[in-house]
């Protein structure tokens, strides 16, 4: 069968979401018309009720403005009542909600179970009416009444509209650079100190005559972090098979020490020494997070490598790591993505590659195409956001005095409001 | 076929979620609330694997000898003892009958266990240990139903209630967990004057940042300066940097997403 | 302390000293902790997979209550499918069917996956650059001064970091002329925030040692030494002894070792 | 071989030693630290303190054990504030190994309820706290993403019984809670990942204010999140927790623990300052060694 990943797939997802949003444009309707009458304190006027937007429907809207003796005129207004009924001059006995003197909407809204409480069905008319209560419960004055109206649920929800296109555009990206690299289109990714100084060391390893030790972390094998390691140490096992420098690489996982074998054997296959392969060179110490750093860092003072490689997945252990490999005074280069270790990393290795550096490296040097592709799409999305900031910032601060009118509101189109 | 189907389902779940996320509507919320009380489901098995293959890994040590094998019984053990107790409960005080079927249940198992793995993992009279194992088993079934002093409760939760349970997490595994993360200080401390060098001119931005945080609740005279330094330092320069990599971060896992349902990523399926 | 508490705490005394006692040397008496520390937590977990988990989500909805009758009349019956999906994840182990184990992680995957795209987008990518636009504070430009998070200042210096440090993480240019300068300053912001981040670290873990001072001083020594308690009894101070001894009795035997290999290598090397 | 040589080979038990010691020497001396007060902190406790009795509010301990040492301290000061002010709670524990050791915190919490308080001058009399109708403990489900997610529709969808296995619906307190909208405020204490589950499928999604409880090692990341409004308030490891513990007026574990943690600092910041002018004065001397 072939590659289900094709141009047909994203074609059916982009028919799917255009249709949805035509569907909601013309489901919108048009909220009905109110009228006013007087009894003691001011009652409320433009009453409107309207089905709550982008919502699952059992959920109407009720706005008002506040009574002219609301905080002015009499004051002698203390909240608003919504009541609620089926029909126009039907009992309005319902009471959905009180809310205090101020406030100007109320929503009545219930949840979708049929059997909870206050369950407000959909597509079914309702009428409302909203009564300006005072301190004496009896002298109220009600609004006319609004309606009908029903609540219904939409099929998009217009306040994701800012997600919405930024999925969309993502996923677009994606599916151009991975189809552009399966081609074979030249990608590139630009030069990474850390992985300069990967060759450097190993040249330095190699005069010396000081072995190399290459340490995964504690991460397992379908751990992203991991998955770039395994790519990096192929590299690194290129070059020790030219150079015959001898490779150290204890695992704290077996499948990881499985894979890390069949790595460093093709490397050597690859150099034309299969015989120079040592059977021990990647070996497993232990699954416990203390034990086996104890063990790694005996290797440390014992061989004393020249280079000490760190890629992958660390915790808390990456402190004893670093610190004994500066003590035995091996040159150390570290790459993670746990945001919490980088700093140690730093300040104890001479260099790091932080968190997504360590992915473009692995993409830089697999040039495995699904991976670069996936990494310009980010790259292309970065600048995306780079540079609607840049604008957003501009609108924000100077539409007013350039005169730019259209850009005033440009930062409300990416308010995303749930 | 059998290989490429499961990932069509991949993309057919995942496009659907992703869309069901932009659709409010009432029959979107049910699908979810359908489909996520479905994973959880599926998700609980999932976590169990992991027992299994402590288990595995225990007895292969022990088997094979390896180092520190003698220690392997003390995991197996704790593990057996911690799920008896979290499905059984005491009944009356004593508590003699109780540790005697506890005893009974952890030697069986050992029996039945080295029977099964047989010759193949370099058991001795693998047989002999099976039908000992079995022997033993029936007589723990039979404490179990005709002792009084304490039942088993798969069902209902009296078993979390099991004071040797409660004990078990209150003062074995929280100890062992805090004194292991607590371990930390000491090392920070040995690495902190061995390690810690501004080798270059990142790594003094980095020090000189970390010595501003470190210092903001002393007291004296610099105190206020220097607190109100750190806040500043946290509220500014920190918040761009952690911005930056949140950006990154989400990004990073939206791609990363994207790569597993568009079928570019296959490696989490497993060599299946 | 009545008894069975002291007891109780003296054993995890024992298991927080033991763990302390690796700062020394990998010694019987951490393997010991460490390895009773991944049982228990292990069958901890299984007890409450089953309980929290498999009791209430499963079997809770396919029996209504009532246990033996199961599926057969329950009103959620189709929550049989989940349940038979999730076996299906063991046959992961087997070479010959682990193909079926597929299926239930297809149906995670793709859900958890699917559920995560909008929302990371969301709350990650859409709301951090919408609070990036943020107006700078132009009429107190250089607000009260020195350090004022409000000011204009501060505002520019946040928004020009975190163009700097998205600039430092761009791949598809090389860091040459003024873009390579942006991206200088985007790894000293960088480098400004993991500053931060080391510092509330260490204070993170020095918190963590003192908690487990705190515990070994109030919950241990105190109650082993607390005489006018009435139901103190005596084998509270022997417990506590007999525990220091036996951390004592090793350290005593290390050094003995320590002694013979020095008196080994000098008469070797004289 | 000058100092700095032989202060760098020297073992590094020796050094062990010389940090518990000055943390024992602190600990067994009593000086008290002053605490400063933070806005990020302030934000929470004055929410919380500005809520009219009755008001529910939802905490999240979904931590476990490793991290209890800076948690706990703030879990205690947040109950205990909630339960003086009459406020009712509903809790979670997300975290594989952190049911237990919530259950225990908030029977501890609910004990010392029984005894009369003043705080800031006000006094709190006695009161019997009762599961059920003060507070709602639901428990732990697997896959915090997909239960916070969940508990936006309904608490029965993940959680149909609480921890106890009694039924949500013959619980009082529960009855009139269905979702995040009866509640006035989450606050979420744990040591990270299911932090950003809360930003992300929580307060991303529903928009409840949601206040957080970090490790020290977390703290820093979030400040984002601060800024961009989608988190409320923070509380930074053990300082955040002894602020808290300050305008609470209700000094614990916190401010106990703060006197240790102004040496130990000290100490560390030494160590960074030797090893540094060492290593650059034995490098300086080793090139005049070469010139």
């Amino acid at each position: 069968m072939k590659n289900l990943f094709n141009m047909s797939r994203f074609k059916i997802v982009f028919t799917v979401c255009v249709l949805l949003s035509l569907y909601s444009f013309v489901n919108a309707q048009a909220p009905a018309v109110t009228t006013v009458g007087i009894t003691p304190p001011a009652p409320v006027t433009e009453l409107t009720a309207v089905d709550t937007d982008n919502d699952h429907g059992h959920s109407i809207t009720v706005k008002w403005t506040p009574s002219a003796d609301d905080g002015a005129g009499a004051n002698n207004v203390l909240g608003y009542r919504v009541m609620r009924s089926n029909s126009f001059e039907g009992p309005f006995n319902d009471t959905v909600g009180v809310v205090p003197l101020g406030s100007t909407n109320f929503e009545n809204s219930s949840s979708i179970e049929e059997g909870a409480e206050g369950f407000i069905p959909d597509n079914t008319d309702f009428y409302y009416r909203v009564d300006a209560l005072t301190g004496d419960s009896l002298v109220f004055s009600s609004s006319e009444v609004t309606g009908p109206v029903h609540s219904y649920g939409q099929w998009f929800n217009k306040g994701l509209i800012p997600v919405f296109f930024a999925v969309i555009i993502f996923t677009a990206l994606t599916v151009l650079f991975v189809s552009a690299a399966r081609k074979g289109k030249e990608l590139y990714v630009r030069p990474l100190a850390g992985i300069e100084a990967v060759d450097d060391a190993i040249g330095r390893a190699t005069e010396m005559g000081r072995p190399i030790l290459y340490v995964f972390g504690l991460g397992v094998a379908s751990d992203i972090a991991t998955i770039a390691s395994f790519t990096i140490l192929s590299r690194v096992a290129k070059r020790v098979a030219e150079y015959q420098t001898n490779l150290i690489v204890p695992c704290y996982d077996p499948i990881i020490m499985t894979v890390a074998q069949d790595i460093v054997k093709t490397a050597y296959m690859d150099a034309g020494r299969p015989n120079d392969y040592k059977e021990d060179a990647v070996f497993f110490i232990t699954q416990a997070q203390f034990a086996y750093v104890g063990a790694v860092n005996g290797i440390m003072i014992r061989e004393l490598p020249a280079t000490n490689i760190y890629m992958g997945k660390f915790y808390a252990e990456s402190l004893m790591l670093a610190e004994t490999g500066v003590v035995s005074g091996s040159i150390q280069i570290a790459g993670t993505d746990e945001i919490a270790q980088i700093p140690f990393f730093v300040v104890a290795c001479d260099y790091t590659l932080i968190g997504e550096e360590l992915f473009a490296a692995s993409a830089y040097l697999g040039r495995e195409p699904l991976l670069l592709g996936s990494l310009k799409a980010q790259d292309y999305a970065k600048a995306a956001v780079l540079v609607l900031a840049l604008l957003g910032i501009l609108a924000v601060n100077f539409s007013g005095d350039l005169g730019l009118t259209w850009l005033v509101n440009f930062k409300d189109w990416f308010k995303v409001i749930d | 076929m059998r290989r490429q189907l499961p990932f069509f389902f991949v993309f057919l779940f995942g496009t659907f979620m992703v869309v069901q996320n932009f659709v409010p509507h009432e029959y979107s919320e049910r699908a979810k609330e359908f489909l996520s009380d479905w994973t959880i489901i599926i998700g609980i098995f999932a976590l169990a694997l992991g027992i299994w293959s402590l288990i595995h890994v225990s007895l292969d040590k022990i088997n094979k000898r390896k180092p520190n094998w003698e220690y392997s019984f003390v995991t197996l053990v704790g593990l057996v003892a911690m799920i008896f107790f979290g499905f059984t409960a005491n009944v009356s005080g004593s508590w003699l009958t109780y540790f005697a079927a506890l005893m009974v249940l952890l030697i069986s198992l050992w029996l039945l266990v080295q029977g099964i793995l047989g010759a193949g993992a370099g058991v001795t009279k693998a047989k002999e240990k099976f039908f000992a194992g079995i022997g033993l088993a029936a007589i723990f079934t039979f404490i179990a139903l005709y002792d009084k002093s304490w039942a088993f409760h798969f069902y209902t939760s009296e078993g979390l209630e099991n004071p040797l349970f409660k004990h078990f997490f209150s003062d074995i595994m929280v100890p062992l967990q805090a004194t292991m993360f607590a371990l930390l200080a000491f090392f920070i401390s040995s690495a902190s004057y061995r390690a810690f060098r501004a080798r270059n001119l990142l790594a003094t931005l980095l020090l000189i940042a970390a010595l501003i945080v470190m210092l903001r609740f002393t007291p004296g005279p610099w105190g206020d300066l220097i607190s109100k330094t750190s806040t500043w330092v946290m509220n500014v320069p920190n918040l761009a940097a952690q911005r930056a990599i949140v950006i990154g971060i989400g990004l990073g896992m939206v791609a990363t997403a994207l790569k597993v349902i568009l079928g570019i990523e296959r490696g989490y399926m497993g060599k299946g | 302390m009545e008894l069975g508490q002291y007891l109780w705490t003296s054993l995890g005394a024992f298991l927080t000293l033991s763990v302390f006692s690796f700062l020394y040397k990998d010694n019987p008496m951490y393997k010991f902790a460490e390895h009773l520390f991944v049982g228990v937590s292990a069958g901890y977990f299984v007890i409450i997979l089953w309980h929290d988990g498999l009791v209430t989500n499963l079997f809770g909805r396919l029996a209504d209550g009532h246990i033996y009758k199961l599926w057969l009349d329950s009103t959620k019956w189709w929550y049989i499918f989940p349940g038979i999906l999730g076996l299906m994840m063991f046959t992961r182990f087997s070479h010959k069917w682990s193909w079926v184990s597929r299926w239930p992680v297809a149906f995670y995957i793709g859900i958890a996956t699917g559920l995560s795209i909008p929302l990371e987008m969301s709350n990650r990518v859409n709301r951090q650059l919408y609070a990036m636009m943020e107006p700078v504070n132009w009429d107190s430009f250089m607000g009260s001064g020195w350090l004022d998070m409000g000011a204009g200042y501060s505002d520019i210096i946040v928004f020009v970091g975190t163009v700097s440090a998205l600039i430092y993480f761009y791949f598809s240019k090389a860091h040459t002329g003024v873009f390579g300068g942006a991206a200088k300053l985007g790894i000293w912001t960088l480098m400004i925030g993991f500053g931060a981040s080391f510092g509330f670290t260490v204070m993170a873990r020095i918190s963590l040692l003192i908690n487990r001072i705190q515990f070994l001083d109030k919950n241990w020594k105190r109650n082993s030494f607390d005489f006018t308690n009435e139901n103190f009894n005596p084998l509270y101070q022997a417990l506590f002894w007999l525990i220091i001894l036996i951390f004592l009795v090793y350290a005593v035997s290390e050094f003995l070792k320590y002694l013979k290999n020095k008196n080994a290598s000098s008469v070797k090397s004289a | 071989m000058n100092w700095f040589e032989r202060f760098m080979k020297l073992d590094r038990r020796w050094i062990y030693l010389f940090l518990i010691t000055v943390c024992l020497l602190a600990y067994y001396s009593d000086f008290t630290v002053p605490t400063i007060r933070e806005k990020e902190t302030g934000a929470i406790y004055n929410f919380i303190d500005s809520l009219p009795a009755g008001e529910v509010i939802f905490v999240a301990i979904d931590y476990d054990p490793s991290s209890q040492a800076e948690l706990h301290p703030m879990t205690y000061a947040i109950i205990e504030h909630a339960f003086r002010k009459n406020l009712k709670v509903v809790f979670t524990a997300l975290s594989q190994n952190g049911p237990g050791m919530a259950d225990q915190a908030i029977h501890d919490i609910a004990d010392s309820m029984r005894v009369e308080q003043t705080y800031n001058g006000v006094s709190y009399p006695a009161r019997e706290i009762a599961n059920g109708v003060d507070y709602c403990f639901l428990g732990y489900k697997p896959y915090y993403a997909l239960v916070i997610t969940a508990m936006g529709q309904d608490f029965r969808t993940p959680f149909p019984a609480d921890y106890y296995g009694t039924p949500l619906d013959s619980l009082p307190l529960m009855k009139k809670l269905h979702n995040y909208d009866d509640i006035s405020i989450v606050v979420e204490v744990s040591s990270g990942n299911i932090s950003d589950a809360w930003i992300s499928y929580g307060q991303g999604k529903f928009g409840f204010p949601l206040a957080m409880g970090l490790t020290g090692v977390m703290t820093a990341q979030y400040y984002p999140f601060l800024q961009s409004g989608q988190v409320m308030g923070i509380m930074g490891g053990l300082l955040g927790a002894a602020q808290y513990e300050d305008m609470a007026d209700n000094p614990g574990l916190a401010k106990d623990g703060m006197r240790v943690q102004l040496p130990a600092h000290l100490v560390i910041i030494l160590f960074i300052l030797i090893g540094n002018i060492g290593h650059f004065a034995s490098r300086k001397n080793r090139k005049n060694v070469q010139s």
